[in-house]
């Protein structure tokens, strides 16, 4: 498996990265050799991207060395890391979707005839590294028009065009379901088993044991050290990695179990044949309080769609809602927001931060929007609620002032967070809360949603990780093609059961 | 412009989903051509002498130099950005092509000087919107003070040309029956076959449209975003002092008030021509048609031949809005 | 009125319906106003004409394209007031290749070719500034007078023409112009222009205006600044449009050299002549007067425009 | 020092002090300011007059800004108040009447809130490109200006409204005390409620700000209404000042006057962070720019040059690459000695910063 034999393909030492005030990185050691797969670990904000980012020239490290293949190197960005055989998909997977799926893998490589692009031939070789890639899809179909998913395995696969020594995925699996992390794996088992060296950053720890041979654990920008992966066990990883037990995961588990579903007379929320053409089926739901309903399905089985229904960021065309038992229409979020339901939506960029305001700003809009522009809240009790909810929710920086869009992923996707739980709703729906955050935090979170629950909110939960609905929910809805098959309950329901449903196999 | 996008939401892109067989990126420019269809039909059922080949030669003769801004306007536009400078330059030009000319210089000297003039300011533009991070509008219009300052400092007053070589060359035309094909139509033609190939078959065009789809996603995906940008402002740049020339062969002269609000009927060309301000979607046959559908108003309104020059402008307003909701219907329909 | 046929010989049609496509320079100005009011109620239906008329907007490509469209529409005669002097052989000579006749209003052309069009009917600008500038030096010289020029738009014929003519006549004075630059022809701008002048030098006597607009923004100015126009600081302007002659005739301006926009009657004359194959001349200048104070008050009452 | 070189009001107002300097060199007495008859008189009270529409023009154009859009109409819009408020005192009998004058203003000002309602309209419910549905009424606007003018510049006397332009209130010019209040108030209202910062949410990102409640949709609509609504006031003073209504003349290229003052005042056409403050010295710096000209007596001709230059230096100056310049000289100082200076100082113009739009931008 790993070969520690040959020497490094990559080797940074003592790298560091600043963003003044934030030392992102500090003196990082760091090395990859040919044909393994090295995880990179660390809570949100640990700097993992950033060193990414510093390998392959996007930020300039201000101090330390990058070798590559044995020579010290800068890159001048990306184009230039990849000319020297080191291709990266980056966290924020970011393709051109006004360009099709051929055009996406094969820019910049593309091959020619007479001095202009040979269409024939870049669509042939396109499928060709697709086919590799084992995705079923047409070359020459706008990148648009694919789920994400499907656009990770795209960029996934426009990294190893090419002389590929060195394939960096920062996250590539935060919007993959089972089946599809199953099948990037065995692409990645087949290219480390090239030669090629794999750098990958998760935050499920199932997957990293499950495909790494050895890790790197960041905290706080520092290097804690390097391990081999077979030899730690998982909650030593942990303790690496948040540099505490974990006491908080146990935590969790206790209060989710003693929280009890209350038998509530009248659902919170109750939906009777809420349905939108080309959307949803009609379905049925009540929503209690004090109770977690979890919403099970695979990628596309209709969940967000379901879940902005009762939000009123999409707009039902067939079926009623009762609100404690009186009619309502819940014809925008607006709506929705009188009736205190909160929606933080799966699309952390394109509907959820608003990367050019502050931290402040951000947790306090949907509060601030809801009371109107004419009665701003006063100042101190704004600072109280953001530095309540930084401190909550372990936000970094902890630094009001500091702008969404330079915070880690996860740190961005906590205050979106915050933004909602400042509205203090009774129905609090969470679409992927979970996505991208590291342990700690989704440890946090879970935590949070059985606290909030046991305080009489009612949370309906969507997440990929289906083991993590099964723990948190009383109750789980199972979609299947945009249908509502299946309501059963959370506590005794197992594994197998619930995939079943969602597969379609089982009695519905 | 730079904005980007509105978030795409998950529904949309399973609107795109379904099968269909025309691409839908075509429909806009569709929607154009089928638009322009009509107002032949309506002009040609309205007035004499309207659907003649005269009157469509017309239509292209007098609008080639159009044509050659809402090329390089294409350009621009597609990676997100936008040229105020277009108008001013094309009078610089026609002012140093005049200017050069007057002096004695002899014609394959001064053409290439007066479009390597476009060029020079687009390079300026260019560096300052990649390398200063200036925004496009702010930096064209600064481009645009400038060419139009520099244009009254070389001559105020508008300079006829009598360089029998240009004359000759302005003057060539081809006859085809009914039809004439003057050197700047041929010009103009060449210039969006140029555009065309440029845009579709080679690395760059296809890195002007990525950048247009996200410049953050075009520079992580390693392509060369710097060069490329620079490269679209000279391109528009080097198109608007060449427009110039055009224009310098239409009028026969040279004058530093010429062109003013020209870059609006380039950028209105260009939008009409289905062409997304926010980057990344459009085509430069679109442009095209986009021209063509202005100088076409302009046209019936002198074939009307009554409206006081208010109406002139209400009406140009009025199918301009006429326009823009009939694409904005074809795009929802599209959804 | 328009023939249907193809490409023959144009004349004034059976029908006795003269087709004239007029090609405005815009509306920059009351004058212009003045002058398209003009034409349009001159060359009526009544009066045997079928008007086509267009504005440019101040654009050459609009005049050079609707002319060309004149000529795809087979109109009798072409009329229009060239926004710039220079450019306009080629559209010209494609004029006459279709045997339609052209006249020019108000602006000339500058062409080596006089056959390319048939007359030019309008004011004498040189003229004008002339008579501004005599009047001026009859009246001032001696004083030492400090003069401001507010010029018309830059590069228009009757803003160098006007120029050349108030300089040429001031010359043996001792007026002296100590500042000149350009008020575009317009109100806001003439005042503009006007109060940056006042700021910059402490003793103006005389403005010289290009055209009324520029003349009555002067004005505003030289009021909002505290001083009394037409005393403290003297006007003389070009038009003699209805506010000019009223400023005029209540002091505030002291002499209005007249720029007659009333060429609809000349040209609906010249155009029958010309279609009835009659000699015109090749130039023809239409006389302004000059109006003093008193002048003003007694015309008055009796202006058309 | 350096906070202030860092202020992002640093450099608008160092570039109108400059414009400042020069006049008075080149006119010792132009800061002058002399009182007759209680008013006050001299250059920099016209400067404050003629900054007056432009100020009020750009305040619309700001907001218009801060939801990503862009105000093209709004010269149209100043000829078509100027218009209906001449015409209507015009074919009034009584022109010196207050009556009339109101009413005029009145007409005037709903005309033109409706024009704004109407971009609104084209903008946040069609959803049509906000550069192109103001173009048309850009085109439009004037035509209809035209229209309600029969083509003719429309002059009228009246005492009541000539106040607008040439009239004094508490000393100073009435126009500027206008334009300043109702800058002062507009300002005033978005900083101290929550409109500012939810004007810059939807301009930053309108579909989390709908699903975060926000009215993104009414914001939108309400700030193309006010746009037309201050053009109008605009309007109302620039045909007041020469008590004529030129319908092709009166606001032509204010668009590009009011872009450039917001601009210049830091705010990035890119929508989000705005600053209000930075738009008044904007407007002052392109008011005294042109005052400047012929003050200096710098030839009409190259005036546009003279133009070009400034608003190139105080861009090239604000601009990030600059910024960071100055950043890294400090950061240079704070590293200590021997640890490798930056080899592109900050982030490089890949990084993960969004080159459009200006981190550093600090609101008002
Ligand atoms: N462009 C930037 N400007 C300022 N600070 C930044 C910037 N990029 C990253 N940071 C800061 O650097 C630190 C490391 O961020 P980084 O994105 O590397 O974290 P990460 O380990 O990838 O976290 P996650 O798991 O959430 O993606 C964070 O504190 C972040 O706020
Ligand atoms: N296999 C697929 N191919 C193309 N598009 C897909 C596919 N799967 C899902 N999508 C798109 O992704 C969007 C998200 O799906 P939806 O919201 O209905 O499901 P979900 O259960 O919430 O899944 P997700 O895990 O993606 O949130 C859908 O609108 C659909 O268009
Ligand atoms: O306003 C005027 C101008 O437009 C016209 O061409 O000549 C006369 C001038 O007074
Ligand atoms: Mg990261
Ligand atoms: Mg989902």
């Amino acid at each position: 498996m790993t070969q520690q034999t040959a020497p490094p393909v990559v080797e940074l030492t003592g790298i560091s990265v600043e963003f003044p005030p934030v030392k992102a990185l500090d003196g990082v050691d760091f090395s990859l050799h040919p044909g393994e797969i090295h995880a990179l670990m660390g809570e949100n904000g640990a700097g993992k991207s950033t060193l990414i980012k510093a390998l392959t020239g996007i930020h300039s490290p201000t101090a330390g060395t990058i070798r590559v293949d044995g020579v010290e190197r800068r890159f001048s960005g990306p184009a230039d890391a990849r000319a020297h055989g080191v291709s990266t998909v980056y966290q924020e997977v970011n393709l051109c979707e006004n360009l099709t799926v051929a055009e996406n893998i094969m820019l910049g490589a593309e091959p020619r005839v007479l001095g202009g692009l040979n269409w024939r031939a870049i669509r042939r070789q396109a499928a060709t590294h697709l086919r590799r890639m084992g995705l079923d899809i047409d070359p020459s179909s706008s990148l648009g028009s694919h789920s994400l998913a499907v656009q990770q395995l795209v960029a996934i696969c426009r990294a190893t065009v090419g002389d590929c020594k060195v394939l960096i995925l920062d996250e590539p699996t935060s919007s993959l379901d089972t089946d599809e992390v199953a099948h990037l794996f065995t692409v990645m088992r087949g290219l480390r088993d090239e030669g090629v060296a794999i750098l990958f950053v998760s935050h499920f720890l199932d997957q990293v044991y499950e495909v790494s041979d050895r890790m790197t654990v960041l905290r706080n920008g520092t290097l804690v050290g390097e391990y081999v992966t077979a030899d730690l066990p998982a909650a030593e990883l942990v303790q690496h990695m948040i540099g505490r037990s974990m006491d908080v995961l146990e935590a969790a588990e206790e209060v989710l179990e003693q929280a009890e579903r209350p038998a509530g007379a009248t659902p919170l929320l109750g939906v009777v044949g809420l349905g939108r053409k080309g959307s949803v089926q009609p379905f049925d739901l009540d929503l209690y309080e004090g109770e977690v309903v979890g919403l099970a399905g695979l990628l596309g089985s209709g969940r967000t769609e379901l879940a902005r229904l009762l939000t009123g960021a999409d707009r039902a065309d067939v079926g009623q809602a009762r609100v404690a038992g009186r009619p309502t229409r819940l014809r925008n979020p607006r709506a929705a927001m009188r009736h205190r339901i909160a929606y933080t939506s799966e699309d952390r960029k394109g509907e959820g931060v608003v990367d050019g305001l502050t931290v402040r700003e951000n947790i306090v809009l949907a509060l601030q929007a809801e009371r109107g522009w004419m009665r701003p809240l006063p100042r101190k009790q704004v600072d109280e609620l953001v530095a309540r909810y930084i401190q909550q929710l372990g936000i970094r920086p902890a630094d009001p002032e500091a702008l969404l869009r330079n915070l880690s992923g996860g740190n961005q996707q906590k205050v979106v967070l915050a933004r909602w739980l400042a509205t203090a709703p009774r129905l609090l729906v969470l679409d992927e809360p979970t996505r991208g955050i590291d342990v700690g935090a989704k440890a946090e979170i879970q935590k949070l949603v059985a606290e909030l629950a046991a305080d009489g909110m009612s949370v309906v939960f969507i997440s990929a990780e289906l083991e993590e609905v099964l723990r948190i929910s009383h109750r789980i809805a199972v979609l299947r093609d945009r249908r509502k098959v299946a309501e059963i309950d959370g506590n005794g329901a197992t594994m197998d059961q619930v995939v079943d449903l969602i597969a379609g196999g089982g009695a519905a | 412009m730079a904005t980007s996008a509105p978030a795409r939401t998950p529904r949309a892109r399973r609107g795109l989903r379904l099968p269909t067989r025309l691409d839908r990126r075509y429909l806009p420019v569709l929607g154009t051509f089928v638009v322009l269809a009509l107002m032949l039909v309506v002009g040609g059922t309205r007035y004499e002498n309207f659907l003649t080949p005269a009157v469509i030669s017309n239509l292209f003769i007098n609008n080639a130099h159009l044509i050659v801004l809402a090329v390089g306007m294409t350009f621009v536009i597609l990676t997100g950005g936008i040229d105020l400078s277009v108008g001013s330059v094309l009078a610089l030009s026609t002012v140093i092509t005049a200017a050069l000319l007057q002096a004695g210089l002899p014609v394959a000297v001064v053409i290439p000087l007066a479009v390597l003039a476009g060029t020079v300011i687009g390079l300026a533009h260019g560096v300052m919107i990649h390398y200063f991070q200036v925004q496009p509008f702010v930096a064209t219009l600064a481009g645009m003070f400038l060419a139009r300052g520099l244009c009254f400092l070389i001559a105020p007053e508008s300079i006829g040309i009598a360089d029998p070589a240009f004359i000759e060359l302005a003057t060539w035309v081809q006859i085809f029956g009914q039809w004439r094909m003057t050197s700047s139509v041929l010009i103009a033609l060449i210039v969006v076959g140029l555009g065309f190939l440029v845009l579709h078959f080679t690395r760059f065009g296809r890195t002007v449209y990525a950048i247009g789809g996200g410049e953050q996603s075009a520079l992580l995906m390693g392509l060369p975003v710097a060069r490329t940008k620079v490269l679209a402002y000279v391109v528009s740049g080097t198109f608007a002092g060449l427009g110039g020339l055009l224009f310098a062969m239409f009028s026969r002269s040279g004058y530093s008030l010429t062109g003013v609000g020209m870059e609006l009927d380039a950028i209105a060309a260009v939008v009409i021509g289905g062409t997304l301000l926010t980057g990344g979607t459009g085509f430069v046959l679109g442009s095209v048609l986009g021209v063509l559908v202005l100088g076409l108003i302009q046209t019936i309104i002198t074939f009307e031949g009554t409206l006081s020059s208010w109406w002139t402008k209400i009406v140009i307003g009025v199918l301009l809005l006429i326009f823009v909701l009939l694409q904005r219907v074809l795009s929802l329909r599209r959804t | 009125g328009t023939q249907t046929g193809g490409g023959g010989e144009t004349n004034a049609a059976d029908d006795g319906v003269i087709t004239l496509g007029f090609s405005q320079v815009g509306a920059e100005s009351g004058w212009r106003a003045a002058n398209t009011k003009s034409i349009q109620d001159t060359l009526t239906a009544e009066n045997g004409f079928d008007l086509k008329f267009s504005d440019a907007q101040q654009k050459q490509e609009n005049q050079i394209q609707a002319i060309r469209s004149y000529i795809a529409q087979q109109v009798d005669v072409i009329a229009f007031s060239p926004v710039v002097e220079t450019g306009w052989d080629a559209v010209l000579q494609e004029a006459k290749d279709a045997g339609i006749p052209v006249i020019l209003t108000d602006r000339a052309v500058d062409s080596s070719d006089e056959t390319l069009y048939e007359s030019f009917i309008g004011s004498d600008f040189v003229l004008e500034g002339e008579m501004a500038g005599q009047w001026a030096a009859e009246q001032y010289d001696g004083e030492g007078y400090q003069a401001v020029e507010l010029q018309g738009t830059t590069g228009a014929a009757p803003a160098i023409d006007r120029k050349d003519g108030f300089e040429s006549a001031i010359a043996g004075s001792d007026i002296e112009i100590i500042d000149s630059q350009t008020g575009n022809f317009t109100r806001a701008e003439g005042k503009t222009v006007m109060e940056g002048f006042l700021n910059a030098h402490d003793d103006i006597d005389l403005v010289f205006a290009h055209n009324d607009d520029m003349g009555l923004g002067a004005i505003e100015a030289i009021e909002a600044a505290g001083m009394t126009p037409g005393e403290d600081i003297k006007i003389i302007t070009i038009d003699a449009v209805k506010d000019g002659m009223q400023a005029l005739a209540d002091g505030k301006i002291n002499y209005i050299v007249e720029c007659n926009p009333l060429l609809g009657p000349d040209l609906a004359d010249i155009t029958k002549k010309v279609l009835a194959g009659e000699e015109v001349e090749k130039r023809i200048v239409v006389k302004d007067e000059a109006f003093d104070q008193a002048a003003a008050k007694e015309a008055l009452p009796t202006r058309e425009y | 020092m350096r906070d202030v070189l860092r202020h992002h009001l640093f450099w608008p107002v160092a570039a109108l002090v400059v414009l400042l300097v020069a006049n008075t060199i080149a006119r010792p007495g132009f800061l002058a300011v002399t009182v007759r008859d209680g008013h006050l008189f001299g250059a920099p009270v016209d400067i404050l007059r003629t900054t007056a529409p432009l100020l009020l023009v750009a305040l619309g154009m700001t907001l218009v800004i801060a939801t990503r859009g862009i105000d093209l109409s709004v010269g149209a819009v100043v000829a078509v108040s100027g218009a209906v408020a001449l015409s209507h005192i015009a074919s009034s009998p009584n022109p010196d009447s207050p009556v009339t004058v109101l009413t005029a203003i009145a007409l005037a000002l709903v005309l033109c809130l409706l024009l704004g309602v109407w971009n609104g309209f084209l903008v946040s419910v069609l959803g049509i490109q906000p550069i192109i549905a103001t173009l048309i009424l850009m085109t439009a606007g004037r035509g209809v200006a035209m229209l309600i003018t029969n083509g003719m510049i429309t002059t009228v006397n009246s005492t009541p409204f000539k106040v607008l332009g040439s009239g004094f209130w508490l000393g100073l010019p009435a126009a500027a005390v206008l334009a300043f209040g109702v800058f002062a108030v507009v300002a005033f209202v978005v900083r101290r409620t929550a409109l500012g910062m939810l004007l810059e949410a939807t301009g930053i990102n309108p579909a989390a700000s709908r699903l975060s409640g926000v009215r993104s949709r009414t914001l939108t609509w309400t700030v193309y209404t006010a746009s037309g609504l201050f053009a109008g006031l605009a309007g109302l003073l620039i045909s007041a000042d020469t008590m004529a209504a030129d319908a092709n003349n009166a606001g032509l290229f204010i668009e590009l006057d009011a872009i450039l003052a917001v601009v210049i005042g830091g705010t990035a056409l890119s929508g989000g962070k705005f600053s209000l403050s930075g738009t008044l010295v904007g407007a002052l710096v392109i008011a005294t720019l042109e005052r400047t000209v012929t003050v200096l007596g710098i030839s009409p001709l190259v005036t546009p040059l003279f133009m070009a230059l400034v608003v190139i230096a105080v861009t090239l100056l604000q601009s990030p690459r600059m910024r960071e310049r100055l950043t890294a000289r400090r950061r240079q100082v704070a590293t200590p000695p021997g640890s490798r200076p930056a080899a592109g100082p900050g982030p490089t113009p890949g990084s993960t910063t969004d080159p459009t739009t200006d981190p550093t931008e600090v609101k008002a």
